[in-house]
């Protein structure tokens, strides 16, 4: 054990925010920088007969005004889709659309002016000509026939299909089976609103024929790919620089490839000087990736003792208006193969038909599939229970994967690396009081209170992912992590993580790894992300694969560094390596029982610099790089147990307590863990109770603002009651697991089964959700109880 | 200074520049305070001062130019952030006569003649003030972009109630979104910070 | 977004079926319209004006009028382009007899589009209903007034 | 998010103000209605004459049985005034309910009834409350004041200048009642009651409703119902079915008409019998 590894150190990076230092995109000002503002469609299907740009050009202010050709003739590439499904039909996506605009914010035009106000004045002076289409929304709704085509070449509207599971063992769990419980389910499309809009700056260096693009993105090493390789190929990737400073939230929405990281490189060469453009908030409602958005039919197979023996989904996902980055992933390879969850379930099969719509496109958003496929579980195991009449804590345990079968291997592709969901339900039981809580139950029914509990439990896979897996299954990259640590001559520590923190204290945690496995001060490291020239490579954090995946680069970059010094102090105490202690306790290395004859980590750092005496064959200096590809994920658990009541005469929710234990493997700062606990857990509670994003018919964004689009704020919420249980995962030498989505996959579910539990005596099974006061005060009027 | 101290200041010095691409706000320039507001003769620019963070200061701006922009493109203090268009974040609360407000929904002609203080002038001769000091204690922020309104929020709320209870800065804290920390630990962080304030008085 | 009014007009039907159709009325009934013209037979062009509170908007409008079924009733599509946004939908209009007493129905359903839609949502049902109010309290105003008999 | 460009002006006098509105031009004193409108460009004033400025227009003082409010009182001084907390806490409460601490610090009570949005918690209570609304030109109840979706009596160039209040006299007691917008925090419906009782029957009543109809409007048949009665569970139930009557309910995402109109009466009971125990 070290000195740091699983203690709260407070985070070395909010001295700079609390007192107004971030450095977000936003923030930055350069020499004779322009301003860019964008164009956006007011429609949802239109064809655009012609743009007249004319007066916005001979506006005072206004450098210059550019449209879809302009960017394909000045050699743009269409925007890529990096993880494709076999036979899948890609849409043709430009970054400013030259012909036909296929959602409500599609970009149309960009100006380039003096400043933003006057950019902004300039759109007003943009005449589009449309030709407005009818319009096509709802996942399902839109293979229909008849139905307006997003893309005329993709017939029904279908991207892709694409299935997973023994269909032939799910068939004979449902004729076998006792009961069979179904539900059709719609998980609504969500907004993700991380509270900094997106961000662009762009500066051409003419002299070096140079580009550094700044962007919000949690993978800017994948963006710079992207542009040099697909987007942008005028700018080779060895000349351009993408820089991701500090980045306000992202919860999935900043991994994309955006139209803007295209247009203002391309645009900051045309006109010669840097340019920046900030996304309004309304600009991030109707260009920001958004979330969710299924229906799912789904049935659940169940023998009269409570087992749960099969699983049948038929899926549909919305896609949107084009496929964003990884859209393809996300309903299908990330979330079927969750489907069974806790639980030992011998006959699964789920499919997915991805769909097109004229809607915003629907992309990763925090747990990425993985909440859409607890969500479904975890409701048909509440309803399960209550048909068969068990404690859905009860039924839940009856069908727990024992902690002594694993590795477990589910049938929907996934080796579970470790767990012990018995003793995680044990605590969130007995942490809950549950026995006294459903007796209070009892209690407050008597009155007349509509006091429900709700269960849940959950898994997910994070840690994405091992690179021929992932291959495999359809990402054109890796999904390993680099990682390097320079130690300067005096001894400190600057460490370089491919990893990109936008709220989850990489340097913070990354610095406690180091700190451990070096025996130094925690002080004495930095540590350095976000710049493409600065760290040679990365992949970025998404799929809670920072510490699992990030932080293992780290620390072979650190077993590179020790294994060195152990090798320079033998040669420097005239001793063997086998008798060399390296004291990770206390920053020395010494011979094997004679302590004093000992060096420090500094003096030998600096005698790896000074070379005046190496071993023979040792290059002098004291830096390494290292790359970590995972062997398989990890998988995290959590067991939520909510209690809601629901005020009868309005139909509102109200969270009276809330207990949650998560299983995220050994924990490195249990501070920070919590952290991403509690934030997980009211971002699903968002989903449950207020957030949706909602399309009229003619696809127009109705909830376009935060006006209309609910989020949880603080007095909506209780203490939530957070602990954990800790299984180390075998997968990683740290043995920790993924944290940072594990909360809403977990939350969403517990919520709805609560306040469905609440409504036990008015007829009713499932509630789609958000379950807004409305919807509930609809099911209490009408079914009377 | 030791000379290990000398050169481990200069690496680490020389590291921060590097890295840090986005360079931090100036002071604000002093500059001698207009008593009003005066139209200039192009009919569009207003000259406005006002004593920001303890110090007096002035511009020209178009009368539509909000409150945030001045102060972050004018002044160039960027600590206050842009978060929503339509009053509901408070990313950008700002203290103004003593009362937060939205400084995304006031103009920066309003503000002729006021007394601002922004998240950059809240800490005193280098010492982090208790609400700054409570929530790095208290992990009150991840990404940390709504923080410099939550802190002037949390101003505001104490300035109005010394020691409030957790209902009323949950109710208190109604302006304010956060995204990443469902709130919990700013609720604890605003509640530790009332205590040491109350301990030190 | 669906409106459905219901107006009764101290007229003869025969008389209001007149007036629902005259030009030069519609000009004047319709809220803000600053002109009405026609391009053919049974379609028109307006240029008008909506203010509801702070919000101003002015759009070009087109006016369809189909399945023309005197003196009960016809069809009708508008589709305007605005500075706000655009706004487009369609209804009908019926007209019955009542004790002497016309009865207007109007039913509509139409949509929104750019920023009035993605902000304005808990406004833009009442708004509707505000100018269809008032266009009809114009229209009685003008049957009152004898105007057009 | 840039307003587009306008003329603005500053009014140092009331006179002054009067004689530089009118026409395209917009007042303005917190801003937090119009500035909101103008970010999005679904305002445009050519001009916005500034009223802030304005002493007169400043402060909160009782003489005798009325509250006098200065249009340009903040909501937040309105919800912390001891004047107003004794005289009629309920008024006090409303403030306290209005969008969030920041916005109450800058929203003033003359620009807020002057915009009436319909979903603003000012008129629903100043209703009940048989307030008086004070302008540049004469004095108007306040439930003549408001008239339709963001419609009032106010002519061209007519500044609100004040807010009369009756304090809550003895026997006599107001409270507020409000559904939240979750996402605006506007009100689906705000619903103010004043009761005045005489022994344990409810002599006279008046009911203020807010954010259901597209301005607000006085419950008569509710207060009918009300008055005379025992001010028990079922006589406030029955008064409070009927408060929807009296306005067209608005239909929205927030809440459909139907639930509007029940929403009316579930905040309706809750006011009147948080009145009637001040009483």
């Amino acid at each position: 054990m070290g000195n740091y590894i699983g203690k709260n150190e407070k985070r070395v990076e909010d001295p700079r925010f609390i007192q107004g230092k971030g450095r977000y995109v936003a923030n930055l000002s350069l020499p004779d920088m322009a301003y860019v503002a964008i164009l956006r469609s007011p429609h949802a299907h239109a064809k655009i007969n012609s743009i007249n740009t004319d007066a916005a050009k001979a506006m005072d202010g206004v450098i210059d005004v550019f449209v879809g050709q302009d960017l394909i003739d000045g050699g743009v590439g269409q925007m890529p889709v990096i993880w494709q499904l076999p036979e899948n039909k890609v849409p043709v996506r430009w970054p400013l659309t030259p012909d036909k605009v296929r959602h409500v914010g599609d970009s149309v035009a960009a100006v380039v002016a003096e400043d933003a106000y006057i950019a902004r004045d300039a759109l007003d002076l943009i005449k589009v000509d449309y030709e407005i289409l009818p319009a096509t929304t709802g996942a399902e709704a839109t293979t229909g026939d008849g139905k307006p085509l997003v893309h005329d070449e993709i017939e029904n509207n279908i991207s892709y299909t694409w299935g997973l599971g023994d269909k032939d063992a799910c068939d004979k769990a449902f004729e076998e089976a006792d009961h069979v419980i179904e539900v059709d389910i719609e998980n609504q499309r969500l907004i993700p609103n991380a509270m900094e809009p997106r961000a662009c700056a762009a500066q051409w260096t003419a002299s070096t024929e140079e580009m550094t693009v700044w962007t919000t993105s949690q993978n800017p090493h994948i963006i710079r790919f992207g542009l040099s390789a697909v987007t942008l190929p005028e700018i080779p990737e060895h000349k351009l620089r993408v820089i991701s400073p500090d980045v306000g939230g992202g919860f999935g929405s900043k991994i994309f490839h955006y139209p803007e990281e295209i247009i203002l490189p391309w645009v900051a060469k045309r006109v010669n000087r840097p340019v920046k453009w900030v996304a309004t908030r309304s600009e991030s409602f109707m260009t920001d990736s958004q979330g969710r958005d299924h229906v799912q039919h789904c049935k659940m197979a169940v023998t009269k003792d409570g087992t749960i023996t099969g699983l049948h989904v038929e899926l549909y996902a919305d896609m949107g208006a084009y496929l964003s980055s990884i859209a393809p992933l996300i309903p299908t390879v990330i979330c079927i193969t969750l489907f069974s969850g806790l639980y030992k379930i011998p006959g699964i099969w789920g499919h997915t038909t991805g769909t097109l719509t004229n809607t915003v496109p629907v992309d990763a958003y925090r747990g990425a599939g993985r909440p859409e496929a607890s969500f479904l579980l975890e409701r048909l195991v509440d309803m399960a229970a209550k048909e068969l009449g068990m404690d859905p804590i009860e039924f839940r345990r009856k069908n727990f994967i024992p902690k002594d079968e694993f590795p477990y291997q589910t049938p929907v592709a996934f080796l579970y690396d470790s767990g012990d969901y018995h003793a995680m339900m044990d605590k969130a039981e007995e942490n809950a009081g549950y026995a006294e809580m459903r007796k209070n139950q009892e209690d407050a029914r008597k009155e007349g209170r509509l006091v429900g509990i709700g269960v849940c439990g959950a898994v997910e896979a994070s840690g994405y992912g091992p690179a021929a897996t992932v291959g495999a299954l359809g990402f054109y990259g890796g999904m390993w992590e680099h990682g390097a640590i320079r130690v300067h001559p005096t001894g400190r520590v600057t460490a370089f993580t491919g990893s990109h923190s936008h709220g989850q204290g990489h340097e913070t945690t990354f610095a406690q790894i180091i700190a451990d496995k070096l025996g130094i001060d925690v002080a004495d490291v930095d540590v350095v992300h976000g710049d493409t020239d600065l760290v040679t490579q990365g992949m970025g954090t998404y799929g809670s694969r920072s510490a699992a995946v990030g932080g293992e680069a780290l620390v072979n970059a650190a077993t590179e560094i020790r294994n060195k010094l152990v090798e320079l102090a033998a040669h420097l105490l005239e001793a063997s390596v086998d008798d060399i202690v390296y004291d990770d306790e206390n920053g020395k290395v010494y011979v094997k029982g004679v302590e004093d004859k000992a060096k420090t980590f500094g003096e030998l750092a600096f005698a790896a610099y000074s070379g005046h005496s190496l071993p023979e064959g040792m290059d002098p200096g004291l830096e390494e790089a290292a790359y970590y590809n995972p062997g398989n994920f990890t998988f995290p658990c959590s067991a939520h147990i909510v209690q809601v009541e629901v005020d009868k005469d309005t139909g509102e929710t109200t969270i009276q307590r809330y207990v949650a234990i998560e299983d995220c493997g050994n924990v490195i700062n249990p501070m920070i863990v919590e952290g991403q606990i509690l934030g997980g857990i009211v971002q699903g509670i968002g989903q449950a109770l207020f957030e949706h994003g909602i399309y009229d018919e003619s696809g127009q964004l109705v909830t376009g603002s935060m006006l209309d689009y609910t989020m949880p704020r603080a007095d909506n919420l209780p203490m939530i009651e957070s602990d954990r249980t800790e299984t180390p995962s075998p997968s990683n030498s740290l043995g920790v697991k993924g944290v940072g989505e594990m909360g809403t996959i977990s939350s969403t579910p517990a919520v709805v089964n609560a306040v469905v539990d609440a409504l036990t005596d008015y007829d009713v099974t499932h509630i789609d959700m958000p379950l807004t006061s409305e919807k509930i005060w609809n099911i209490i009027n009408s079914n009377g109880g | 200074m030791s000379l290990w101290e000398k050169i481990t200041n200069f690496l680490s010095s020389g590291y921060t520049e590097q890295a840090a691409a986005v360079p931090d706000a100036p002071e604000a320039e002093p500059e001698t305070s207009n008593d009003s507001l005066s139209r200039k003769e192009n009919g569009m620019s207003y000259t406005i001062s006002m004593t920001v963070n303890g110090t007096a200061c002035s511009g020209d701006v178009e009368a539509r130019t909000l409150l945030v922009d001045f102060v972050r493109d004018h002044l160039e203090l960027t600590g206050t952030n842009v978060g929503c268009d339509t009053s509901q974040c408070g990313s950008c609360t700002i203290i103004m006569d003593g009362k937060s407000v939205k400084s995304c929904t006031t103009l920066a002609v309003q503000a002729d003649g006021s007394d601002v203080t922004t998240i950059e002038g809240l800490a005193t001769n280098g010492d982090l003030h208790p609400l700054q000091q409570a929530f790095w204690d208290e992990h009150g922020l991840q990404c940390g972009f709504c923080t410099p309104g939550m802190i002037m929020a949390g101003v505001g709320i104490l300035n109005e109630n010394p020691d409030p209870s957790e209902e009323t800065i949950r109710h208190n804290l109604e302006g304010n979104i956060c995204r990443c920390t469902g709130y919990q630990n700013i609720v604890k962080a605003i509640q530790s910070a009332a205590q040491s304030t109350k301990g030190a008085a | 977004m669906k409106l459905e009014r219901e107006y009764c007009i101290d007229q003869p039907i025969d008389l209001v079926w007149d007036s629902i159709l005259n030009p030069d009325l519609l000009a004047e009934i319709l809220p803000g319209c600053k002109s009405l013209t026609a391009l053919s037979d049974n379609h028109y062009k307006a240029e008008i004006e909506i203010k509801v509170g702070p919000v101003k908007g002015a759009y070009t409008s087109e006016l369809t009028i189909s399945d023309i079924r005197p003196p009960s009733g016809y069809h009708f599509e508008v589709r305007g382009i605005g500075t706000k946004g655009h706004m487009s939908g369609g209804g009908d209009i019926a007209l019955t007899e009542k004790d002497g007493l016309t009865v207007l129905s109007f039913c509509a359903e139409g949509n929104v589009s750019g920023i009035l839609a993605r902000v304005g949502q808990r406004l833009i049902e009442a708004a509707g209903k505000k100018l269809m109010d008032q266009g009809f309290n114009n229209f009685q105003e003008k049957m009152a007034e004898g105007a057009y008999a | 998010m840039q307003p587009s460009k306008f003329e603005y002006r500053k009014a140092s006098t009331l006179d002054e103000a009067v004689s530089l509105g009118g026409g395209e031009a917009d007042y303005l004193a917190g801003g937090h209605s119009l500035i909101p409108a103008m970010k999005l460009r679904l305002s445009e004033p050519s001009t916005l004459v500034d009223i802030s400025g304005i002493g007169d227009l400043k402060g909160i003082s009782r003489d005798g049985d009325t509250i006098k409010i200065g249009a340009l009182t903040t909501h937040s001084e309105v919800a912390s005034s001891g004047v107003v907390n004794d005289g009629c806490a309920a008024l006090a409460d409303a403030a306290g309910m209005i969008g969030d601490p920041q916005v109450r610090n800058r929203g003033t009570i003359g620009g807020n009834v002057a915009h009436a949005d319909p979903a603003s918690d000012y008129p629903g209570i100043l209703v009940a409350l048989g307030a008086t609304i004070v302008t540049t030109g004469r004095s108007t109840a306040a439930e003549d004041f408001f008239t339709g979706l963001f419609e009032t009596a106010l002519g061209e160039g007519e500044i609100v200048t004040e807010v009369q209040v009756p304090a809550t006299g003895d026997g006599t007691g107001a409270a507020y009642s409000k559904f939240f917008n979750p996402a605006s925090r506007y009100a689906v419906v705000g619903v103010g009651a004043v009761v005045t009782k005489s022994g344990g029957t409810c002599e006279s009543c008046r009911i203020g409703v807010t954010g259901a109809s597209d301005h607000a409007y006085r419950a008569t048949a509710a207060e009918e119902a009300l008055s005379g009665s025992d001010l028990g569970d079922e006589a406030i139930a029955a008064a409070a079915a009927k408060v929807a009557d009296g306005g067209e309910m608005m239909s929205d995402l927030s809440a459909s008409a139907q639930y509007r109109a029940h929403l009316c009466s579930v905040m309706a009971s809750r006011a009147i019998s948080e009145a009637a125990s001040r009483a």
